[in-house]
């Protein structure tokens, strides 16, 4: 295992301890509770919005807090969903009386530590509501199953709703906007390799020089399928048409295109990717009225992309605009 | 005779070292259909719980199994903190106030704590997770006390139960927990909680009957 | 060879193409010459900047293009400089009628290039002023060499002169503060692996399970020396300390702390690398007053990172602050 | 017999040949001292020469060398672009006009391309770089014209002396181009660019004397 870390048991902790280096007008790292708050939170009579998730998917989430985007984040170890009592301390410092918006990603360990938070919460009589993200085309959606993944929607979703919590809206108001963003968004990845969970020492699965996975998550899980290696082409199509078709994609729309990288791919392949998804938007009439390129929710190493689409409407294309300033995603300050 | 304090406390030892023996083999497990921290997790979990049994152990069974699961809930994350964190809540809240468990005692701890799973994860026998190793657990304990077979072949008839269960688990297509993100691809592994929660069993026979 | 590429020979020209697809507000390419141009360039009566170099190295410069930094960037083939024709053609590109500054980093292809084309815009009327940037620590600089290689500074001086270039000072100024911001920076890199330059297919070179490359550069070329790996606590020493006393920092200095991924790190490894290099600074009662973390000036694929140091003073922090709208960096706008 | 227009425009196409042949053999030269790319700028380079070639095969000799060198640097980049493209562009001027070259030619041909390469690139002998094959093949041509040995002597003379000064530079420790900054490291490895000017030479001597 090659990282650049010191002993394995350290590496979230130092990693916070980096960022509140680097970032300290932007945040505050609490370690006791291993949590990243905004630092100048509560923000009084604005809905307090936090996420959480296991650590190794950077910049995601802790690189989203700031004005504009997320009150506060609560990592994990890397790829363990955090504990309730990070949630709950999360939830308190965040609460600036308007109540908070969990944001959960649909992974079993999410949801059920976020529920247990919230029950936690309630009981201290502070108002919340949970979204739970699930935009992972890759997965069949089915009642009696676990359900979709929540990845890349996750992103965008955290600006937007922040952007528009930012406006005072009362947390009924947020948490529907951000059932909506999560209704219009759809997401799928790739992998060309497979990454190493430090404390495993070992990649998480073996894949041959000409072969790919297609349909992972983003915890260095195998996908839904082993394929043999394609052209750039032929994977963003095997990426793009699942969405467009599942998200009912019509000539006219507009979308934000988001391509992400998994952690180990470089830019100029992430923009030969957008390339080849330019032009099957432009093939139907899509517009791409927004976007975001690069690593913003990662698996470690792993090399790979996904893709997200995101139905956009004049609503979305304004709080996505809005001001944010974060270590990951900052403009208009 | 029953399983006292003592033998609770033995068997938490035991199997916080059980469990730090078979970290790389559960996580070896959640490599091949999940995410490769199981064993990370349980281990992680029960070093803390290590940490605070001292605190606890004069007390009865109940705090003790109390004090365990606030603590898994605390320290593991995942999915299986919750689980295994609500399993030994409830499980103390079933033994709450008492120094020996007998059969019917044991009994109602097992069920408690699978309700307790049941409850949190929404998951029935066949989804390919801990439950499969629990439910067959629970039945052979229940018609062993039934059958008055004594608490030792209780405990052992309980542990089989839950091995064949885990075994069970490795033609099932996985519909809850995050191997069904896998599909067809989840059949032909065993699931890396039934095995935990085998070892859990496995080795509360063990340390009541060393 | 696993890439999200399809022809080789087409991957530069298929991300310039992604690149116009996502930013057509940013920038505009210019396929025969194979350039990228500022949107709105040339800008009358402002010093036109550009830059240039091999492509792999992604955002730089491409995506650096755009309000605030540059008005144009020359990308060669991958980790090959590109040609006179591209760098005049840009220089003609951006040229608002105060002159243009090639930004050149001191490599003997990027400089003898560069000095053909800045010949020709000269004989063409166009007045040229060149920086050749050498921040890099890990090569002993001397009259009788190719001299220290131009990397991490390069980033900053882009960002810095090019906020200066928007108040429309003249050449002779613009020059002048880049060569001031090259002179109070200075940089050392590291490999934990090697790099697939695409055409030639296999790294290019190999490196043992427990070995690093200290002293690289940004071409995927081995580094000065190769060691056993070691901790982030010491690697980050190894790196900051020449940089520290090349520079003679001295207590209560203010720094611009640059904390650079190599494309296949991921971000928390970078933040662990930060936390290490902030108590290093904090141990000398030197202030991080400014920073910048991620993949900027990259190798490919290759893991690894650089640190650059840029002493400050109010005048540099006044233009790196300054607005900046690109793909790659962005805030005030 | 002198190198004809016909002999030139044959060297060209050979060369051509030749450099792509050793694409990977330059490229991995470059490896292990560079950034892995000689041999595929001086094939990119070269197929663009085959392109424009047609267009200039019937003129003089200088204006055929001089596309070449307007080629490679408009098409090479890198070190090697500027620095063959000046070669190219001097050797061309050295024989503008000329339809044929005798061994006096060759050598003020020869001559203004080294120069060319020094005026551009600052390096002197024993700095690790393609002056270090050339210089020697300089020096042989001239001394076969004063013995008046022969065009194809003088050619064949010239590629051994440049295959020598190839060899003496793999243990010299580069101090121009990429490879100085391996400093020591870049001692035990023959210098890529030397090895190109070594093939231009072959080709030129096999191509004119078939
Ligand atoms: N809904 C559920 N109900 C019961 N058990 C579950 C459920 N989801 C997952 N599990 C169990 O949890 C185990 C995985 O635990 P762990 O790897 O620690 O958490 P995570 O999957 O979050 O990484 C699975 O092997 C399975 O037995
Ligand atoms: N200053 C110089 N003078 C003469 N030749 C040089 C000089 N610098 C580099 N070279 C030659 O250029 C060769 C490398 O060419 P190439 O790999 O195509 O360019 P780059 O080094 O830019 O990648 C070296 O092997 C060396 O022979
Ligand atoms: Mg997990
Ligand atoms: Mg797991
Ligand atoms: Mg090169
Ligand atoms: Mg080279």
């Amino acid at each position: 295992m090659k990282k650049l870390i010191n002993r394995v048991e350290d590496a979230v902790k130092e990693e916070l301890a980096g960022m509140q280096a680097l970032h300290p007008e932007l945040l505050r790292v609490d370690f006791e509770n291993q949590i990243v708050v905004r630092a100048d939170a509560p923000v009084r009579g604005k809905v307090g919005v936090i996420s959480g998730g296991g650590s190794g998917h950077e910049p995601m989430h802790g690189g989203f807090v700031g004005r504009g985007m997320l009150d506060a984040a609560c990592p994990g170890e890397v790829f363990t969903s955090p504990v309730p009592d990070q949630m709950l301390a999360a939830t308190r410092a965040v609460n600036g009386g308007s109540g908070v918006l969990h944001i959960v990603k649909n992974y079993t360990g999410d949801v059920l530590n976020f529920e247990m938070a919230a029950e936690l919460a309630g009981a201290e009589g502070i108002e919340v509501e949970s979204i739970v993200t699930n935009d992972d085309v890759a997965v069949q959606d089915s009642l009696y199953t676990a359900g979709r993944r929540g990845v890349g929607v996750t992103v965008l979703l955290e600006k937007i709703v922040g952007g528009f919590a930012e406006t005072g809206a009362p947390l009924a108001d947020v948490a529907a906007l951000a059932r909506k963003v999560n209704d219009q968004g759809r997401s799928m990845g790739m992998a060309l390799t497979s990454c190493v969970v430090p404390a495993a020492g070992k990649p998480t699965f073996e894949l041959g020089e000409d072969e790919m996975e297609i349909g992972i998550g983003i915890h260095g899980e195998p996908g839904r399928r082993r394929v043999k290696l394609a052209p750039a082409s032929e994977i963003t199509e095997m990426l793009a048409m699942p969405i467009i078709e599942d998200l009912g994609l019509k000539s006219g729309e507009r979308v934000l295109a988001f391509v992400n990288g998994m952690g180990g791919t470089p830019l100029i392949e992430l923009y030969i990717v957008a390339n080849e998804l330019a032009k099957i938007l432009r093939g139907r009439d899509i517009t791409i009225a927004r976007s975001l390129i690069g690593n913003y929710i990662t698996s470690l190493e792993m090399a790979g992309c996904s893709i997200t689409l995101l139905r956009l409407n004049d609503e979305l294309i304004r709080y996505w605009d809005a001001p944010v300033h974060t270590p990951a995603l900052r403009w208009g300050v | 005779m029953p399983i006292t304090t003592e033998d609770t406390v033995r068997w938490l030892h035991q199997l916080a070292q059980v469990l730090h023996e078979n970290r790389d083999y559960l996580t070896q497990l959640d490599s091949a259909i999940g995410d490769a921290d199981h064993g990370i997790n349980m281990d992680r979990g029960f070093k803390a719980v290590m940490e605070k049994l001292p605190a606890v152990e004069q007390m009865d069974i109940g705090s003790i199994l109390k004090t365990v699961g606030t603590t898994l809930v605390s320290t593991v994350g995942g999915a299986s903190g919750p689980l295994y964190g609500t399993a030994f809540l409830r499980a103390g809240i079933a033994t709450a106030g008492k120094h020996e468990l007998y059969e019917s005692d044991v009994v109602t701890m097992l069920e408690a704590a699978l309700e307790g799973i049941k409850a949190r994860g929404k998951a029935r026998p066949g989804e390919k997770t801990m439950v499969d190793a629990l439910t067959p657990a629970l039945a052979a304990a229940k018609d062993a006390e039934a059958q008055h077979l004594g608490l030792a072949e209780l405990l052992h008839r309980a542990t089989g139960a839950a091995e064949n269960g885990m075994r069970a688990t490795i033609p099932m297509l996985a519909t809850k927990g995050r191997a069904s993100y896998l599909g067809e691809r989840s059949i032909g592994h065993q699931d890396p909680g039934a095995t935990s929660s085998w070892l859990i069993l496995k080795t509360l026979f063990q340390s009541f009957n060393p």
